[in-house]
């Protein structure tokens, strides 16, 4: 049953009757559905309390990096961090969420979940690397951005809803990584890019399989359900074109080894790069809408349209 | 997160009683449907707000007669083959029956006040307005065709977040719409949206926040989290104003606050503002080295469009 | 001995000497010192309580106005105003400080000082008009930026000089008038624009004559001297060619006349748009640069330049 | 606002004996001038960053022998005749004197660890640091020069505020240096500042605080009104921390505070960074048409020099 719901989506004509009276079946199956449990291995995986974070990468893809700090209006979030980095003998902009790893870097990052600031921070950079032709490199890794009262009041809405016009407005070339969670609006907010690769044992999503569950099956117990259900491993999105490109990880995992999964992760941006770099400008902003103009499944005159 | 907001909002907006009336949550008075309807779904007594369906927005903002609906025939997929207690195709066809819409967003052309302009109206009654594969495309159809014919776009948001069932690729829209806004930026195109209760989530961090001029309706919840997963994470009860309309005029978040009954003139008044200047800089300002690139860089696409439109027939008829 | 020091500055070399030895004579006379009292007389008049203000002007001046709120960030500073004006079957972008008249408004528009929030809004609206070609009229009247701490926590620095960036940067026609106090780099802000016009009873200066007499005598009751030594008045102003057109007032004042000063306002902006909008745009804003770049008076190889 | 500064600034810096011979307000330490000198004035027992002349900070960040100076004939006029105690000529004069300085800003060609430079450093020394015409025709100048030479441009700050003895004349260079960094912006030269104690008034509020990079120096007071205004107005005593390079880190107004014994090798590292990037653009993105125009518009001038240098021989050497 299972093995039938995960087969690869075809496009033409669903036949509704039969997806219903499966989906009915589904239902009459309850809890006893079978769960594939590599999807949840997965999901504890992207969430590796020792899988490498952005700084981790940095220190280990380039010779040099200099931090810059703050959105210059209110403050800086030290869950998102952000700066220019040199790169076989040239620059980089490189973005990305930022986790702490012991209870005091956590609660400093704010478990990488950001406020608007965050998002205006990566704005400004993104900005900056644009002014001087700099390629931007975003990491992604975050359970999403920050539910609090003052993110609110101070747009953070506004700030991804920003941060992803100011992706879209770049001129230069741009590749996200998802390299851990990539949680909701917050991790997409930095991942509208020329080129979107993922981590194998990363996830994204639209919600994380907890909420997800106790919103759909009011038990937030039911979450390995939910993870199987969204479809949210690096597999599922590649198969629906949402991503790139899978980057095989390291034996176990890349908190095995994390030189390792450096230089997985620097090798496919050089060869990205390359292809991004010898476009031309405009062709490359274009293919850029192009291509997000292009997700989402819909029927169209009886056509099912991808 | 559409079926969250949804209880919050039952909670905070005061319930209907088995006849249809229902007390209103401002001022506690029984009101009947009539009393309602007849009044732009505003209370007689206190002025406060009640839902409103696409159709009764376009009724409120299109002259009689002048809706004419884009992408119509867009109907939502099941990519995900996607079920939780029930599945998703048997949830749009409830939502399908309960509406009588085709999906959470209608779009069309439509005149305002005799201005041509391109209408987006969502309806928080068709699975908590979450933005799916089928929104995300009519709102680019709709940007479409105002950079086609250069009428500016007015979109009411309502919405309880991101359509589950559709896993990543709803929250893809985000990405898609803003996609289309850069687009309109472009031209430009005139693009106001009016915030109407609720509107969170994914709507609220993409296209929502985006336009030229914002417009809030009165008491409105306009966040990106909902209340319900905030209270969970601060473990605190939320302020009685939090995320409404007035308390994010007071935070520089959106432009002006317009009480329903005053919304369509009010929006004509804007757009034919934003559209003066258009008008002006056409002449003088359009020429390729000297025109306002205010947002710098250039999408071929859009180039091409303003150069061929620059001197359309249409043009003269309309100013 | 006042007289003397009034005279317009000439060209050339100055002859030192001779001026330390004036100089010495006048600081001799110490305290007794000629007042003109036509100057003070000025600086009261352009804080007259019942002096027009920003949107005094705005309603006389136009059709129709639809303000528009906030910074999309932290606030919404109501010591700034800003909105779309119907102006000749066209569009403006009217920006300006808001001063109360009783002790409520007065408290809430916090004395016409603004916050970075205001400056912000400022920068956002201008933005939005050079998006459409829209021209820029802004309206000065502020005793100068709010000093606050949380002021200065988000950044008053920056967000002038991103709103004096922002102008140099636009597009479209820009013109500034001064209607009441221009008090230094908060009133500038928003001053950068190819005209820049000024009603005969306001001020311009960089500080204000109470802080600056407390700061050069030590004693802010010498304001009425510092008024003087500052050259504060619209007729000293275009004697340096810091403004371009002095506006009469109606007789006794803008505030006996509401409706005539707006009307005296509303001329001197059409003829300047008139020709600023015939101007070649690329012209336009490269005469702004000049412009700029010409404030100041300097010696350069003994010869003094202006 | 210059000597107001000033005052507050001696309160809290700590004093200096007659033999020249200072306690450090770090660490209450008794320094003698070797001490510091020796240690680019910096405190060798507790890191605190001791006030520099120009003199000072060129020795620290131009390779021995590079600096060579631009715009040095410019010197003060006194266009209002201005005087309060004294003549402004007379201040002038005496600043001359003590500082061995023509003005409050040296501007100059250098070169760091090699690296091309267009170098301009302020003295607070010199009436406060105060911003006149000659500061701020040194600074379009050194603009100037940095988009001829297409070196960047790293700008030293140190200001107590206005130089009131220019009145008027004063306040518009904050206008005039900004129209510079907006035409460097549009080459784009990269602009980096360094904002040590103090840094306050018009310079907070122009140049200083619109570099694509704003360092900051440990300890060092940066704000748009001085401390004293501040308490006169609200009617508080300001926290200790108010305005000092770590408080504004922490509100996200400079982009990293460098310790005065690594700025050379960092500012070097940040400039060669942001050329990498502009290396590398000149050649795909450089063509009229697709241009990074990031900040939109165009100003002729600034354009024209561009294309002339985009193949200039120098640039091949330099790299
Ligand atoms: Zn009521
Ligand atoms: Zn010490």
């Amino acid at each position: 049953m299972t093995e039938l719901k995960r087969l690869p989506t075809l496009p033409g004509v669903h036949l509704k009757d039969e997806i219903t009276k499966i989906s009915q079946r589904l239902k009459e199956l309850g809890r006893g559905r079978h769960l594939d449990k590599a999807v949840w291995d997965k999901v504890e995986l992207a969430r590796h309390p020792k899988r490498p974070y952005t700084l981790d990468y940095i220190e280990n893809m380039f010779a040099g990096f200099i931090e810059l700090h703050g959105d210059r209006c209110y403050g800086d979030d030290s869950a998102i961090v952000g700066g220019l980095a040199a790169y076989q003998g040239r620059t980089l902009m490189v973005i990305g969420h930022q986790k702490g790893r012991d209870l005091a870097s956590r609660t400093e990052r704010n478990f990488g979940m950001p406020r608007p600031e965050g998002y205006r921070k990566a704005q400004r950079l993104m900005e900056l690397a644009d002014k001087f032709g700099i390629p931007v490199l975003t990491l992604i890794d975050t359970p999403g951005a920050f539910p609090g009262i003052a993110a609110e009041e101070r747009g953070q809405g506004g700030a991804i809803a920003n941060s992803l016009l100011c992706m879209a407005r770049l001129n230069v070339p741009t590749v996200a990584v998802i390299i851990g969670e990539g949680g909701s609006g917050g991790a997409l907010a930095l991942a509208l890019t020329d080129r979107v690769l993922m981590l194998e044992n990363s996830v994204y999503s639209v919600i994380t399989p907890e909420a997800c569950a106790a919103i759909l099956w009011k038990d937030s117990g039911e979450a390995h359900l939910a993870a199987q259900t969204l479809g949210m491993t690096s597999a599922d999105l590649a198969r629906l074109e949402i991503i790139d490109e899978v980057l095989p990880e390291p034996r176990g995992g890349a908190h095995r080894d994390h030189a390792a999964a450096a230089r997985i992760l620097k090798d496919a941006l050089e060869e990205a790069l390359r292809e991004l770099e010898t476009m031309n400008p405009r062709l490359r902003k274009k293919e850029r809408f192009e291509k997000f103009r292009r997700m989402g499944v819909w029927k169209e005159n009886g056509l099912t349209l991808f | 997160m559409a079926q969250k907001v949804s209880v919050d909002i039952s909670r905070r907006r005061g319930g209907s009683s088995l006849d249809g009336a229902q007390s209103c949550p401002g001022c506690k008075e029984l009101l009947s449907p009539g009393d309602l309807s007849g009044n732009s779904m505003v209370c007689p007594h206190c002025g406060h707000h009640f839902r409103m369906t696409a159709r009764q927005r376009i009724e409120l903002l299109a002259d009689p007669g002048s809706w004419s609906e884009i992408a119509g025939n867009l109907r939502s997929a099941d990519p995900l083959e996607f079920f939780d207690l029930r599945p998703y195709p048997d949830r749009l066809e409830e939502a399908e029956y309960e509406t009588g819409l085709s999906e959470a967003m209608l779009t069309g052309r439509a005149r305002m006040n005799k201005m041509d302009v391109i209408l987006a109206v969502m309806d928080f009654g068709f699975m908590g307005g979450s933005m799916g594969s089928v929104v995300g495309e009519r709102f680019w159809r709709a940007a479409e065709e105002a950079m086609d014919t250069r009428f500016p776009l007015v979109v009411v948001c309502a919405s309880g977040g991101a359509r589950m069932q559709e896993g990543i690729l709803s929250l893809l829209q985000m990405a898609k719409t803003t996609c289309a806004v850069e687009l309109m930026a472009e031209v430009p195109i005139p693009f106001v949206t009016v915030l109407t209760h609720p509107t969170t989530g994914g709507v609220m961090a993409s296209f929502a926040t985006l336009a030229d001029v914002i417009v809030a309706e009165p008491g409105a919840l306009m966040c990106f989290s909902g209340p319900r997963v905030i209270e969970q994470t601060i473990k605190e009860k939320l302020p009685e104003d939090f995320g409404l309309a007035e308390s994010n005029m007071d935070h520089g978040q959106v432009d002006l606050i317009v009480p329903r009954t005053e919304l369509k003139d009010r929006l004509v008044q804007i757009l034919g503002l934003l559209e003066g200047g258009v008008a002006c800089a056409l002449q003088p300002l359009w020429e390729e080295e000297t025109r306002p690139a205010g947002r710098g860089g250039a999408f071929a696409q859009a180039f091409d469009r303003i150069k061929a439109l620059a001197n359309a027939p249409w043009r003269s008829s309309q100013r």
